[in-house]
């Protein structure tokens, strides 16, 4: 088990906003978490609730305007991210912190070599020489497993497949053996066999290298595969923080409820409706004064139109931000 | 706050059964929130106005020489001087303004239709591309001036005998020049329509059963304005000039017909003497170009509703 | 991509035989006569006989198969014979301008270094010029050195050369006075010969207007597209895999974005470069520099057709080359493209 | 919905046989034909009135393909395909146009296949546009009536695509695909771009449509456990042929070939008790390319349990147990694939 | 002393395409070919003949020129060599005719060989030129810039067919000229060098000149007279207040010549209107309704006021004028009836000729408006008289439609083209024109009735008016019947008279002067307007 005492990561209060022309959009309100070494954090949530963003606003990653930081603390090895000057924010980008994104078929550069891109921090942030770098990314595409990796360095991204691209991307992530891999949905646009290859390769990856790693998906399959812990975001917020298995077993946010009723199984009985949550996800104008979940809310009252519920801990590593917690925990216990 | 989210709701529902206005509503409400194009708009506006009006509000000949008043600097008489025929300046840039701006705008709205049907053709049927691209070829590298001259030779007459010597000319010209023009528009609107057609909206209404040539309308055309819209502003400002050139070598409008591009060459002899001469047809053909690149910023943004959206 | 370009080539061969034909046309059916330019006193008759010298009594269709021939065959063989001293020509006619009754190669060999020097100078220098603004534009968007690129490229889009030209000689020829070392020459002097730095420094004063002109010109039309290609690509994925990767600002923009942007605007330039060859008619003009333009020009005036024909083919040539070239360009700027 | 119909008492819809679809690929300076992308390559399924197929199988398999040759978006190769008792695999695409109210389709990326530049209305309104003779009112009356039937407010008539989520944009796609009342719509993926959430809703809406309206559905997927919901019969396809065709249970509970086994295996299940329980098959390899499929079984490089005779012969589709087809050697002495 | 005053460089806004003035008739040739090669004799500015490669020059008194008006001896200067060495000799001269008059040569100067029958070397420095017929001014040969003699030895293989292909020739003749060409780089600049055999040892005072060529004139009086940068720029036509404030910069001056040259308007006397079938358009079959009327043309030009005119548009540089033949004195008519411009007049004349005003102020006779389509080449001061007259012709109550027409095809004789100068097809045409300066007798010639242009001639034919009158035809004869000088030139200021102020068939504008600008250190220069404008550049020094 990983020691809680010294997180690697630990982001307090981070909150984010959009300027647009249509108003302010705030995409990441007061988010909290923190990140032990050698653990893998696993994020769910609807899409736009603010996954992505808040990954990337940790390391500035966001194009400024319109995106702006409003308070908050990242910190990492003692020091907060937020705060930093660009050059040393830039040694621990790539070189501390990896990161791996959403999409595989864009996210690379098209028109140079792979063996480009992954050489290439290693030549700027370790200032390696051509031939050491050669060598380095030669292993590291072999340890994500392409064959051939000596002669594929010399290819060009189109010339891999979407599963192939992604672990390019894995292996751009490992580069400088980071302390923290951040993956943004790094499975989603790929199909299953080969999402059953990569989460594989990051299995073993994690046992070789014991980074930390942020997994952020909306497959609660894979969170289930692989995750040691889940955080679950509604609204631009964290509404509940677990262990992996108690988030299947005993949710306690009705969010986190509700989307786990809405995937169909591929074993077991097979339910005659899928059940879905109703309504809409909340365009975040202004910062939420009440629960972002409420009007979809099967438990809504009205204390949660008035308080935005703040996140607490109901049983160890287990928080939840809903009023009604433990009303609802006894009423499933009553049932 | 449930009050106020139910009378949301409430007015909602009242608006709901507002039928489907016009989209192009919705581009002239974009349209005009933007800052530039207004601008650009206002400019351009203020230029028609003055070319329409401008007759009646500074009624004074265009062409009437007075060999008393020549070269006379600015004056309350004579608000931008006079040249050396002793004709109002003013009066000519009015009068010279309507052809320009009839020549600009209907050459350029020619040249981009032609060079914009082309390029969709040449994009959308594969069997068409490589001869309408070598046709486009073939007229990239066609002399402009014994064409010109050609056409002269050909067309004046039985345009001038059937249309009058002024709209005559003005077809012949503002044919020539569109002619000559639209290699570039098809070419670029091509290469967009070779990346619009693998798209799935295409797709998808194919499979509705859109005949081609509907395809090409609902679907292409408008997803190529944007860089017709760069095409036309800068095709305007080549019309201008080639109209200029055109008057220069004789092939234009008769020599007592001003227009922008003449009045800056006859002024150009002048300039160390008198430089207005020069700047005022620059500055109004400069303002044209400028409004209508500003303008085409505005159209291209308003056309498209996801930046409208923001 | 090479078979790509053969393709390309062998269909270029019979698209230009026929474009040579319309232009043959289009030249022989205008109207224009090489003599214009003969006085008035000239009498019909002696007109009727210069003409039968310059031999337009033949019927049109012989005199386009001999110039056929004379461009593919004979004039080759002359180039042959100038480069290997060989005599494959054998005193053949050639081409012959009916203005100066040479043979037009040797004019076009005499006038495109002067073309060259100037227009090319002038386009480098575009180059140069427009891809820092558009670069800076579009990594500032609306900042006020994007607006003032913006105004600054329209103008120099819509004030024609021949203004821009004239004003530039007002200013450095006409109020700087002679003896300052600001003044600088609005004449071409195509005699000079580079062989010291003081000819050097001359021939490089010389060129500075006419390329300046040009630069304008070109620098106004490169930036937009170069602005809206890195506008296009800066808003990409890849520039934020980069920026994660940890590499700094200069590096991505620089780097990653600048090279994919250059994709759509080196295949533009490149297709601006046959009109480096034909010149810049009006600027060559003005500043009398002996370029191709200015060749192209005085022989529209003087109707001189196999000097127009000859040229314009020239140039009809270069467009389907570089037409070629832009294609190929893109696939080599651009991995993902493949011609098979 | 009433589980499980008897397949054979219906009415088949939509019979596809020996379809083949190739892409030719061209090389050599005089563009001469010298092989093909065999994007499909002799497929043949049915499908009965009123029920669900799924196609499911891995990215570029021809899954998209398949399902546009069957709406003759394609032309296809070879191969007949009658949809009503029609034969349209030959038909023009002017003879083909009346035909189109009949079989529509819904795309697999609801933002990419909306026209960003027409309102919500005008592009459910398309197809009216195309085939009726409708007064502007009646259409406009139509498309609420659509915009209703997949629940859309009809407030957002005026609305562009990008201003919605893309559940609701999947709706817009539907309804238009609705608009003609036609028999058989083919799926192509439409929930792949979908949030979890979302995709529930999608499905659903999809099932009470079929319910309502008595609609056919080619459902292309892969996701494995939405398949498994909505279909009735369920054709697997691996790289341009179909491995295997059965009923959803019996597919789901005894797959027989080996790549519908390994598919079903990679499927991550959200529930952390059944990881422990079953073992992995993960799958080594790229697929091959379809420009150049192997000589033998298309998935004999990839399979862990290849013989020696799928290097070389090709396995027939048979029909191994009723309703249940599949293409592999292991079956041919009757052998069950699993032990 | 020879090239003392090092270089000179020289400016012509229309750049020479070759040095060859047999091969063209241009202008632009003439002059930079005349630095090289020279004729027998050349016009001075007043047109006195002055011999050049000639001893003297041949007259009836000295016996040159035959009693019988049929042949004319040039006796050759013996000391002259050609700049390659070699000397100078009358074969040279018998070959320059053979070289021009060999029927597949195409050569332009032809029609100065008009009428020769036979060039024969009596001996190596005496020529001999024999005439069919009597002529009486038989000048036209082997004098003025347009016949230099060319080298026998350099251009012995270039006759007939030949001729255009000896690009070498072409470019770079030998001549006896004070500058041999160094380099030439054609349509753009021709490099010279002092001849050093010239037959005056002390001359040229420069030892190297440049002449550069293109741009146009605006541009070439800037670079002598604001930049600097040029000696001397030839043909400097700018407008008047411009060539003012230029010259006010103190660098330069400008200086005029005044030749033949006269700007004039020519009156159509057939109908050009298009609805008439092509072929009988602008022919004798259909005159012209109005303009055949006296009175109307004499109107026409009334109307104008040619002082101003020339004010607007030439400044020192034109003369107002009512002659077609405005020089040389000998020959002028010296009209002055028409320089007043008259309204009134003009209007009163039309009145009485039954033109009357209508509603929007034309002026019609039975049904026939007076609406009239100007043409003229494209040009900026053409156009500037085109406005100023298109005004005052609507004070008569004349309605006129401008069109210019680029040069190249106005000027041009393609019988294809409808615009051209000779197919008129219009009303009234503007254009200007002149002869060699010294005998108008071809010149005035022009309009006999067999000169008509028409289809039948192949658009052919000088008599751009279409005049066709046994008067005019009658006086033509008996002029060119006439050798007395005195006879000959009564009679030529009769015809003049006749065409101008007495029928007003052509209405003369401006009597145009040639300007050249120069700077202030260049000396010597004396513009010529009837020979190569610098026929003295042997004489031109540096002022110190
Ligand atoms: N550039 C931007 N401008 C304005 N709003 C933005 C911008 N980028 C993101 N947002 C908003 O921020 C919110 C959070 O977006 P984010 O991308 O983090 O969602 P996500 O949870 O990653 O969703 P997904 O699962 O679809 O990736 C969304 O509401 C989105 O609209
Ligand atoms: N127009 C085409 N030209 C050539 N090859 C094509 C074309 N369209 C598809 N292909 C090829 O056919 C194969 C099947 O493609 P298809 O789109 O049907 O796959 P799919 O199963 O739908 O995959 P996905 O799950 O990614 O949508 C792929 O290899 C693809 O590259
Ligand atoms: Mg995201
Ligand atoms: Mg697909």
């Amino acid at each position: 088990m990983p020691d809680r005492a010294h997180p690697v990561l630990q982001v307090q209060d981070l909150k984010t906003v959009f300027k647009t022309r249509g108003g302010e959009v705030h995409a990441v309100n007061h988010v909290s978490f923190s990140l032990q070494p050698g653990e893998l954090l696993g994020v769910v949530g609807e899409s736009g609730s603010g996954k992505s963003v808040t990954m990337m606003s940790l390391l500035g990653l966001l194009p400024s305007p319109p995106a702006m930081n409003k308070g908050g603390k990242v910190l990492f090895q003692g020091k907060d991210l937020l705060k930093i000057s660009p050059n040393e924010l830039r040694k621990i980008r790539g070189g501390e912190i990896g990161f791996i994104f959403q999409d595989p078929m864009t996210s690379l550069n098209p028109v140079f070599t792979v063996g480009y891109q992954i050489m290439e921090p290693l030549r700027r942030h370790m200032g390696m020489s051509k031939e050491q770098a050669r060598k380095r990314a030669q292993d590291l595409l072999e340890l994500v497993g392409i064959p051939d990796a000596g002669q594929r360095l010399k290819d060009f991204p189109h010339q891999f497949s979407g599963g192939m691209r992604q672990r390019v991307m894995i292996a751009i992530a490992l580069t400088c053996d980071p302390k923290v891999l951040i993956a943004d949905e790094p499975t989603t646009a790929l199909d299953v066999t080969i999402q059953a290859q990569i989460l594989e390769l990051v299995k073993d990856l994690r046992q070789k290298l014991g980074m930390a790693i942020v997994w952020i998906t909306h497959d609660l399959g894979v969170v289930a595969g692989i995750a040691d812990r889940v955080m679950v975001m509604y609204g631009g917020q964290v509404v509940e923080m677990s262990p992996v298995k108690e988030v299947f077993s005993k949710p306690l946010h009705p969010y986190t409820q509700a989307l786990l009723q809405t995937i169909p199984s591929l074993r077991g009985p097979r339910e005659a409706r899928l059940r879905t949550i109703d309504g809409q996800p909340p365009i975040l104008r202004a910062e939420p004064t009440a629960c972002p979940f409420m009007s979809r809310c099967r438990h809504a009252i009205a204390r949660c139109g008035i308080e935005n519920p703040k996140r607490r801990e109901l049983s160890p590593g287990h928080d939840v931000a809903c009023h009604r917690a433990e009303e609802l925990i006894a009423e499933a216990a009553h049932v | 706050m449930t009050d106020s989210i139910n009378t949301a709701k409430a007015a909602a529902a009242a608006a709901s059964y507002r039928p489907p206005r016009n989209q192009w509503w919705d581009v002239w409400d974009q349209f005009r929130t933007h800052k530039g194009a207004m601008f650009g708009m206002c400019v351009f506006v203020l230029l028609i106005a003055l070319v329409a009006l401008g007759p009646w509000l500074w009624d004074v000949s265009a062409t009437q020489t007075n060999m008393r008043m020549r070269n006379k600097p600015m004056s309350w008489e004579f608000p931008l001087g006079t040249d050396q025929l002793g004709r109002d300046i003013l009066a000519r840039v009015i009068a010279g303004g309507k052809t320009t701006l009839a020549v600009g705008l209907t050459a350029m709205c020619l040249s981009i239709t032609l060079g914009a049907t082309i390029g969709i053709c040449a994009g959308f049927f594969r069997r068409a591309d490589n001869i309408l691209m070598r046709v486009t070829d073939l007229f990239l590298a066609l002399p402009l001036l014994p064409l010109l001259l050609l056409m002269v030779m050909l067309f004046r007459e039985p345009l001038v005998q059937s249309f009058g010597p002024e709209l005559g000319i003005f077809l012949l010209i503002v044919t020539a020049i569109a002619m000559t023009s639209w290699m570039n528009t098809a070419r670029i609107v091509r290469g967009e329509v070779l990346t619009i057609k693998e798209r799935e909206f295409v797709l998808a209404a194919r499979s509705i059963g859109t005949p081609a040539r509907r395809i090409i309308l609902r679907h292409i055309l408008p997803s190529v304005l944007s860089p017709v819209m760069v095409a036309a502003t800068l095709g305007i400002a080549n019309a201008v000039i080639t109209e200029s050139a055109l008057s220069f070598l004789g092939l234009g409008f008769p020599p007592d017909f001003p227009t922008w591009g003449r009045l800056l060459q006859d002024g150009m002899p002048y300039i160390n003497l008198y430089p207005s001469r020069v700047l005022w047809p620059a500055l109004a053909l400069s303002s044209l170009v400028l409004s209508v690149n500003y303008i085409g910023d505005g159209l291209r943004d308003a056309l498209d509703p996801r930046i409208r959206g923001r | 991509m090479l078979t790509f370009a053969l393709r390309r080539l062998m269909t270029a061969i019979p698209t230009l035989l026929f474009i040579s034909l319309v232009l043959f046309m289009v030249l022989e059916l205008s109207p224009g006569d090489p003599l214009a330019d003969m006085p008035l006193t000239i009498p019909p008759e002696v007109r009727e006989k210069i003409r039968l010298a310059m031999g337009l009594g033949e019927p049109w269709y012989i005199r386009y198969v001999l110039w056929l021939n004379n461009f593919f065959v004979t004039e080759p063989m002359y180039w042959i014979d100038g480069t290997f001293g060989t005599d494959l020509a054998d005193g053949r006619q050639r081409i012959l301008s009916y203005q100066t009754r040479s043979p037009v190669f040797d004019t076009i060999g005499e006038r495109i270094p002067q073309t060259l020097k100037v227009v090319g100078t002038g386009m480098i220098i575009g180059i140069c010029l427009a891809v820092p603004i558009g670069v800076i534009s579009a990594y500032r968007q609306y900042s006020w050195f994007d607006q003032i690129g913006t105004f600054i490229s329209m103008i120099g889009f819509s004030v024609p050369t021949f203004v821009t030209g004239v004003v530039l000689i007002v200013i450095f020829s006409v109020w700087i006075p002679n003896d300052s070392a600001f003044w600088l020459p609005t004449v071409y002097d195509t005699g000079l010969k580079v062989t010291s730095w003081d000819t050097f420094v001359a021939q490089v004063r010389q060129m500075i207007l006419p390329s300046a002109v040009l630069a304008l010109y070109y620098a106004a039309q490169i930036s937009r597209y170069m602005r809206s290609s890195m506008l296009d690509n800066l808003s990409q994925d890849y520039v934020r895999t980069a920026r994660a990767k940890g590499m700094s600002e200069k590096v991505v923009v620089l780097i990653h974005v600048l090279r994919n942007s250059m994709i759509p605007v080196v295949t533009v330039i490149a297709l601006m470069i046959p009109g480096v060859f034909t010149g810049a008619i009006i600027t060559e003009t003005i500043f009398k520099v002996n370029g191709i333009g200015q060749q192209l020009l005085l022989s529209l005036q003087g109707n001189d057709a196999p000097m127009v024909l000859t040229i314009t083919f020239i140039f009809a040539v270069l467009i389907v080359t570089f037409n070629l070239i832009a294609d190929i360009l893109y696939g080599l700027l651009d991995p993902r493209i493949r011609y098979d | 919905m009433s589980e499980q119909r008897p397949v054979t008492a219906q009415k088949p819809l939509v019979e596809v046989n020996g379809l083949k679809m190739y892409f030719p690929i061209h090389a050599g300076v005089l563009r001469r034909h010298v092989g093909d992308v065999k994007a499909v390559d002799d497929v043949s399924f049915t499908i009965y009135e009123g029920e669900t197929l799924g196609l499911v199988g891995e990215s570029g398999c021809g899954k998209s393909t398949c399902g546009r040759a069957v709406l003759r978006l394609y032309d296809p190769t070879a191969g007949s395909i009658r949809i009503d008792g029609q034969e349209i695999g030959t038909l023009s695409q002017s003879q083909l146009r009346p035909k189109r109210p009949l079989m529509q389709m819904v795309f697999q990326d609801p933002q990419a296949s909306l026209n960003a530049r027409m309102s919500v209305a005008a592009i459910i309104s398309e197809p009216l546009d195309e085939h009726t003779k409708m007064s502007r009112d009646e259409k406009l009356a139509r498309v609420y009536e659509l915009m209703d039937a997949v629940g859309l407010n009809r407030d957002f008539a005026n609305r562009y695509p990008h201003e919605f989520s893309g559940g609701q944009r999947q709706r817009i796609g539907i309804a238009r695909a609705l608009a003609l009342n036609p028999k058989f719509i083919v799926c192509d993926e439409p929930i792949a771009a979908l949030d979890v959430s979302i995709q529930a809703q999608v499905v659903n809406l999809l099932e009470d449509l079929q319910e309502k309206l008595g609609l056919t559905y080619l459902f292309i997927s892969h996701d494995l456990s939405m398949v498994r919901h909505i279909c009735d019969r369920v054709a697997v396809m691996y790289l341009g042929r179909i491995v295997e065709l059965a009923s959803r249970d019996t597919l789901y509970d005894a797959p027989l070939h080996p790549y519908t086994e390994a598919l079903l295996s990679a499927v991550p299940e959200a529930d952390p008790d059944a990881i422990g329980g079953k073992q992995r098959i993960i799958l080594q390899g790229d697929v091959p390319s379809p420009a150049n499929p192997p000589k033998g079984c298309n998935f004999c490089t990839r399979c862990p349990k290849v013989m020696e005779i799928c290097k070389t012969v090709k396995p027939a589709l048979k029909e191994h147990q009723p309703g249940h087809f599949a293409a592999c050697h292991l079956l041919e002495d009757g052998t069950a694939a699993r032990q | 002393e020879r090239g003392a005053d090092g270089h000179v460089n020289v400016l012509y806004w229309q750049a020479p395409s070759l040095m060859n003035p047999y091969l063209s008739g241009g202008t632009k040739e003439l002059e930079v070919a005349s630095p090289v090669i020279e004729p027998l004799a050349r016009f001075s500015p007043t047109g006195e003949m002055i011999p050049h490669l000639a001893e003297e020059i041949p007259t009836l008194d000295n016996g040159g020129f035959a009693a019988d008006l049929k042949s004319i001896t040039w006796k050759l200067k013996k000391d002259v060599k050609w700049n390659d060495g070699s000397d100078f000799t009358a074969d040279d001269v018998v070959f320059t005719w053979q070289y021009c008059t060999h029927p597949e040569g195409g050569c332009a100067q032809l029609s100065k060989f008009h009428g020769v029958e036979k060039v024969e070397a009596v001996d190596a420095h005496t020529v001999k030129v024999s005439f069919a017929e009597p002529k009486p001014y038989p000048y036209a040969t082997f004098s003025g810039p347009m016949q230099p003699i060319l080298q026998k030895k350099q251009f012995e293989n270039c006759l007939g067919t030949a001729a255009p292909t000896c690009t070498e020739q072409n470019f770079k003749p030998i001549g006896t000229g004070p500058f041999k060409v160094v380099d030439f780089k054609t349509n753009d600049v021709v490099q010279y060098e002092a001849n050093p055999y010239f037959r005056e040892a002390d001359k040229p005072a420069f030892a190297t000149m440049t002449i550069k060529g293109g741009g146009d004139p605006e541009a070439a009086a800037r670079a002598v007279l604001e930049t600097g940068e040029f000696d001397y720029a030839w043909n400097a036509m700018v407008a008047p207040e411009v060539l003012a404030q230029m010259t006010a910069a103190g660098k330069g001056k400008a200086v005029v010549s005044f030749g033949t040259l006269v700007e004039r308007i020519m009156t159509n006397m057939t109908n050009p209107s298009s609805q008439l079938p092509e072929g009988e358009r602008a022919t004798v079959k259909h005159p012209h309704p109005f303009m055949t009327n006296p009175a109307v043309r004499k109107a026409l030009s009334m109307a104008i006021d040619r002082e101003l005119l020339v004010e607007v548009g030439y400044g020192e540089t034109g003369k107002p004028t009512c002659d077609f033949v405005p020089a040389p004195e000998a020959y002028a008519a010296n009209n002055t009836s028409c320089l007043k411009q008259d309204i009134e007049g003009a209007n009163a004349l039309l009145e009485e000729a039954g033109y009357v005003k209508g509603a929007d102020g034309i002026r019609a006779k039975d049904g026939v408006r007076l609406s009239i389509l100007y043409q003229t080449s494209t040009n900026a001061v053409r156009q500037d008289f085109q406005s100023m007259i298109k005004d005052w012709w609507a004070e008569i109550g004349v309605e006129t439609e401008l069109k210019n027409v680029a040069g190249a095809v106005y000027f041009g004789s393609d019988p294809g083209s409808p615009d051209t100068l000779v197919k008129f097809y219009a009303d009234v045409e503007m254009y200007a024109n002149n002869f060699d300066g010294t005998d108008p007798a071809a010149y005035l010639a022009d309009f006999t009735c067999e000169k008509v242009p028409g289809p039948d001639t192949g658009w052919q034919g000088p008599n751009y008016n279409r005049i066709c009158s046994e008067d005019y035809d009658a006086m033509i004869n008996e002029l060119n019947r006439t050798a007395d000088p005195a006879a000959r030139q009564a009679l030529a200021k009769k015809i003049n008279n006749w065409l101008t102020v007495d029928n007003n068939h052509i209405i003369p504008l401006v009597h145009r002067g040639a300007v050249a600008v120069h700077g202030n250190s260049l000396g010597g220069v004396i513009l010529n307007s009837v020979d190569a404008s610098i026929w003295n550049v042997k004489d031109w020094h540096r002022v110190k």
